[in-house]
């Protein structure tokens, strides 16, 4: 489903991602975590070809991103992306924000996006917000109405940027549990996060980064059994002390 | 001498503030060395002079004051300056406001035109561009007669007289009409001094006085004796040739601008009477 | 101090009989206000454009934006107006600058001031369109991009209506600015409204009552002006959002 | 086409400079007089006496609503004649005095503007770690919140200071030979106004476009 | 050491905290915890006297904040602060946002002040950035400083509000840590944070707010044992979950 073949990436004289090397199978849900400044965000927004890298390559169900004719704009409409602060639009109403893409992207009726959207807003258990504007939703409503705005364009998988970390902690359960969920539909995720939690009870893979690099690239059961790497054994330590 | 406020006061305080123009070319002006020069300041230092004798004072101090055409009256009246010379018209409305000496000139409003335009005098003007500079008796004049006469002209106020001939220079009107002397006197500035000329009859007859500051009887008399003497003995005629049939600062132009009939008339005969 | 006042001046004929003096004032306010606004279109829609385009990922359009706002930022008002009356129409072919010359003046000046003001105006406006553009959350781009809009959508439906709901309030003092700046429009002789407190002055004598009088329009309109920014911004608030209802 | 005529320019070059003198001591005044008034306006208006927030707010209001064209000429005409009628004396030459005082105290208004919304920069939570070290409030305000706030606002008040040195050319309305006035005046006497305005703006935007780059790096530099 | 009786504060209209009632002795550790908006820094700003209350009175070390004679300045540079987001002085280097308020507030010599502000420095364990500006450090770091500065003004007690909840999940430890330490030390604190792991290990008692109510306030043994009310038994749920 994504193949992440060598990628670097510069920001100017900056590395940021060093020759990154994984894929993710169809249903797969990948874990990815590692250190702030790791290049965890950069890695997921290159799938999502958000971000430009110079070397590499990555291939999303069969289209390569670095092949000049592939259609960007179209190929983002098929990834659902999460971002760590919601990033709704804050003019529109929740329904305004569950539907304008399928309108403008899609090409959907206004009725066929409505029901849509609305279906998904059910499943986050939101329909009563429907015409709230964002401002006034709580954080962790915020980022379920996100979810559901992501999944009302049929993606063929998931993203997800460190959806809870802005999320008052009593929130972040309410956004894990719609991510479990989602996880257990057999949704194809990538998700970079510090919950180690939500890791061992869904991801089949966690990566580790660090650096730039992917320093561990290993299935739940080994991560957290014996991480090879010192780094990612600190890393750990540190996370899940307390 | 007569109770008088302003000499009073030059008295007291020593010391005098002329109001002059900045670029009223020959009247009143700065050179490129930003002194002051021209016909109406040299009648105002021979004003000062005259004061001095009246007052028996050794030494006046002299502050120069320079004044625009929209502040110049506010300027007298609040006794900012105690004399302007430079070039304002001597009218009945203004005397409401002001005190005017001794006319020490006459020009008559004409129009500045290119030789080649064929207008010779304000008839031709209907349905044209004209321009003048706002806030002065040409403005009053030109709009009146444009509605009186319904003569369907385009009346362009400049800011000032160089804003008036580079409008009139640059083709957007096809005259420019404004007291004869300041004509010549953008005509001595011209790229091509040759190309222009000026037409018409003269619509108003006008007496540039000195404003003073309204009721100090005393102080007019000496200024208006000093104007009188400097006509009758000669002097004035001495001064217009310097200024008016000569090259002047700042570029060696030469106005040659004859004496009016007006004007020799004025030197017999001072007076200060407003022509309006 | 001897001054007479004489308020009952705006009543009078005006010298040259064609209307009073109040008559006078208003002529000039309604050359200011139409000055103003179209001038204001202008500003608006080029800054919007020369706004956006300093943000786009294109070297080529920001840097030429970025000229534009540099050069209409750096050179005063003033001589730029002097330059768009007076040495434009000598820079352009003959002909035409012939026939714009021979126009009607009035109609002369209020073109120049106007496209002026606009621009000057625009640049200033581009300014703050592209701050506005660039105080949002940068994932509000990153997250229409990954909803499958293209740019011009992601600015048209994400980015403006947000960046011109921040911007209000600096729009309004733009928009002020523009009615004060356009008293600079008197030194080409268009008679709007500062004009004629001068010419009031040259023409009654009675410098004050003209100098109240046009301060207290100008205040009037910068009152109305407020007023109506300020009707616009609690119409586009958005609920939840910072001053939000 | 119009003919160019540069000839009067170099002679004028001593003109013009004096011109350029009295433009920057225009500027430099109303900066300095400006940010300290205009200091002392925005905290009176974001202190807690309603009376003096009131005034300030008023003083800023009414500058800010009038243009400065009209402010220049207030104070050339109008009101040294309200002060003569007070202390009954001569006024003499006032043109550049009334310059200096209308630009300071037009500047001071948008200058409160900045620095009210440079202090308004300063997070509440810096207030609050001031207050909770045992400073009083006129130390917090000191101490902790102008030295940021004018930090913040270094770049605004700048390109405040560029707009500031583009409008003195408007002193030309009460015939004060600044650079503007100069250079037109130069070119009415001589008949070249076209040439000296374009001098003018060249010179204007050689001027301000350094001073903006300038701007441009120190904003770079606090962005860090 | 601190006592807050029966205290109410308003925003307007609206109550923002409502007859709180509460001691906290003499080397006493207490948390506060409580969803988000439920009054705790609000509660914990009004000890400092950094916020007004309307009704009631606080305390602290004998003296009465709702007293007019009380020097508040005085008062609350014996209280040491420490703020979720850090709040050093920007513009200044480590070593003067050490220093500055001991000589200013506490009349201190330069000497002196550097000496006491490089000793704390050193306790938190970073004595080689002590010329460094806030701004070059790690979130941690600064708030570590932030502890220093707080101890430099020998403070008689110290209140955390959420101090550790603006730092990347690495850090919280270093953080934490440090306060550990301070408790066993026998520093009086009031602690508000969502950190239970903190809690159990050196609270003495934990304080639960809701609707700017004390709902509970209990030992740490009960609170977590069994806590009384259901809103403090489901927060607890909520925030242990995962
Ligand atoms: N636009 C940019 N220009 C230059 N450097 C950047 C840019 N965006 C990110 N970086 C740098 O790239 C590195 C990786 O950033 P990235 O956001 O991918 O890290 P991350 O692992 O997501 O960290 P975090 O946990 O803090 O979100 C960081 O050092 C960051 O400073
Ligand atoms: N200055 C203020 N004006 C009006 N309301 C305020 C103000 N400050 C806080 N509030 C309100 O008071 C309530 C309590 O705020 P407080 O910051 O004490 O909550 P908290 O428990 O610390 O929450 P959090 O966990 O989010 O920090 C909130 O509803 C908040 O919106
Ligand atoms: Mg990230
Ligand atoms: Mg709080």
């Amino acid at each position: 489903m994504i193949e992440i073949k060598n990628v670097s990436k510069w920001y100017g004289q900056f590395q940021v991602l060093t020759e990154c090397t994984t894929q993710v199978q169809k249903g797969e849900v990948i874990v990815v975590c590692g250190p702030s400044g790791s290049g965890k965000s950069t890695l997921i927004k290159c799938v999502n070809a958000l971000e430009p890298f110079q070397q590499g390559d990555i291939v999303v169900n069969g289209t390569s991103l670095s092949d000049r004719k592939t259609d960007l704009n179209k190929l983002r409409s098929h990834v659902g992306m999460v971002f760590q602060n919601f990033e709704l639009f804050p003019h529109m109403t929740i329904t305004q924000n569950l539907t304008i893409a399928q309108e403008k992207v899609l090409g959907r009726s206004k009725d066929e996006a409505r029901e849509k959207g609305l279906k998904f807003l059910d499943r986050v258990g939101l329909m009563a917000q429907a015409e709230k504007y964002p401002g006034q939703l709580s954080g962790g409503q915020q980022q379920r109405v996100a979810i559901a705005r992501a999944l009302a364009m049929d993606p063929i998988c998931m993203l997800f940027d460190e959806p809870t970390s802005a999320l008052d902690p009593e929130m972040v359960n309410e956004v894990l549990d719609v991510m479990v969920e989602l996880a257990k539909e057999g949704m194809t995720m990538m998700c970079v996060t510090h919950e180690m939690g939500f890791a061992r009870s869904v991801a089949h893979r966690v990566i580790f980064m660090d650096h730039g690099r992917i320093v561990e690239d290993a299935s739940k059961e080994d991560f957290f059994g014996k991480p090879r790497s010192d780094r990612a054994q600190q890393f750990l330590a540190k996370i899940l002390h307390h | 001498a007569q109770e008088s406020a302003t000499l009073k006061k030059i008295k007291d305080t020593g010391s005098i503030t002329l109001g002059h123009r900045e670029s009223s070319i020959p009247f009143s002006y700065y050179d490129d060395k930003q002194q002051v020069i021209g016909y109406a300041y040299e009648l105002q230092r021979k004003i000062v002079d005259a004061v001095k004798a009246e007052l028996k004072l050794d030494k006046v101090d002299v502050k120069l004051m320079p004044v625009t055409s929209a502040n110049r009256i506010t300027l007298v009246q609040n006794g900012t300056v105690d004399i302007e010379c430079g070039s304002t018209t001597n009218n009945t409305e203004r005397q409401k406001q002001v005190a005017f000496s001794n006319t020490f000139f006459v020009i008559g409003t004409k129009l500045m035109v290119k030789k080649t335009s064929g207008i010779k005098d304000f008839p031709d003007l209907a349905g044209k561009n004209v321009v003048t500079t706002a806030g002065t008796t040409s403005e009053r004049l030109l709009r009146r007669m444009n509605e009186e006469k319904q003569m369907k002209m385009n009346i362009i106020s400049a800011k000032d007289h160089g804003e008036s001939f580079l409008t009139l220079e640059t083709g957007r009107a096809v005259a420019f009409m404004m007291d004869d002397a300041l004509l010549y006197g953008e005509i001595a500035k011209a790229k091509r001094p040759a190309d222009w000329e000026v037409v018409g009859t003269a619509q108003s007859k006008e007496a540039y006085g000195c404003m003073l500051r309204k009721d100090d009887a005393g102080f007019k008399k000496v200024v208006d004796a000093a104007i009188a003497q400097a006509q009758t003995s000669g002097e004035a005629d001495k001064i217009y040739a310097k200024w008016f049939m000569n090259p002047i600062p700042p570029k060696g132009l030469n106005l040659n601008m004859p004496m009016s009939d007006e004007m020799k008339e004025l030197h017999k005969a001072p007076n200060d009477r407003a022509y309006e | 101090m001897a001054y007479n006042w004489n308020w009952e001046v705006f009543l009078q004929p005006s010298v040259t009989g064609d209307d009073t003096y109040l008559g006078w004032l208003l002529t000039g306010l309604k050359w200011t206000v139409s000055l103003s606004l179209s001038a204001w279109v202008i500003a608006l829609v080029l800054g919007t454009i020369v706004g956006v385009l300093r943000t786009v990922p294109n070297r080529w359009l920001s840097g030429l934006a970025t000229a534009y706002v540099e050069l209409f930022r750096n050179i005063p008002l003033l001589v730029q107006l002097f330059i768009w009356y007076f040495v434009l129409p000598e820079l352009l072919p003959p002909a035409l600058g012939d026939a714009f010359k021979q126009s009607h003046p009035l109609w002369q000046q209020f073109f120049s001031a106007m496209v002026c003001l606009g621009l000057f105006t625009s640049a200033r406006v581009a300014e703050q369109v592209r701050s506005g553009i660039n105080s949002l959350p940068r994932g509000q781009k990153a997250a229409g991009l990954a909803m499958g809009f293209t740019l011009p959508q992601v600015y048209r439906h994400v980015l403006m209506p947000m960046a011109y709901r921040i911007i209000l309030p600096p729009l309004t003092s733009e928009f002020l600015n523009i009615f004060k700046n356009s008293a600079v429009a008197t030194t080409i002789g268009l008679i709007e409204l500062s004009r004629q407190a001068q010419q009031l002055v040259d023409y009654t004598a009675q410098p004050y009552e003209a100098f109240i009088a046009v301060t207290v329009l100008y205040v009037l309109i910068n009152v109305t002006v407020m007023f109506l920014m300020r009707r616009l911004e609690e119409k586009v608030r958005v609920p939840g959002f910072i001053g939000g209802k | 086409m119009y003919e160019f005529d540069w000839s009067s320019i170099p002679g004028a070059i001593p003109l013009l400079a004096n011109g350029l003198l009295i433009t920057l001591e225009v500027t430099l005044t109303a900066i300095v007089v400006g940010i300290v008034w205009g200091t002392i306006l925005a905290i009176a208006r974001l202190g807690s006496n309603p009376v003096l927030s009131r005034l300030a707010a008023a003083y800023v209001n009414l500058f800010r609503s009038v243009p400065l064209v009209m402010v220049i000429l207030w104070f050339y005409l109008i009101v040294p004649q309200g002060l003569k009628a007070i202390f009954g004396n001569d006024i003499g030459d006032i043109r550049l005095t009334s310059a200096l005082v209308a630009f300071a105290l037009f500047e001071a208004a948008y200058y409160s503007e900045i620095i009210r919304a440079g202090i308004q920069s300063v997070s509440k939570g810096q207030i609050a770690a001031g207050l909770a070290l045992g400073f009083t409030p006129g130390q917090t305000m000191r101490l902790v919140v102008l030295p940021q706030a004018f930090r913040n606002m270094t770049p605004l008040l700048l390109t405040q200071a560029i707009i500031l040195f583009q409008d003195t050319s408007l002193v030309y309305v009460i015939g004060l030979s600044d650079f503007f006035g100069t250079a037109y005046k130069v070119g009415d006497r001589d008949g070249r106004l076209v040439e000296l305005l374009l001098f003018a703006g060249a010179v204007y935007f050689v001027i301000c476009f350094s001073a903006s780059l300038l701007v441009k790096r120190l904003q770079a530099r606090f962005a860090k």
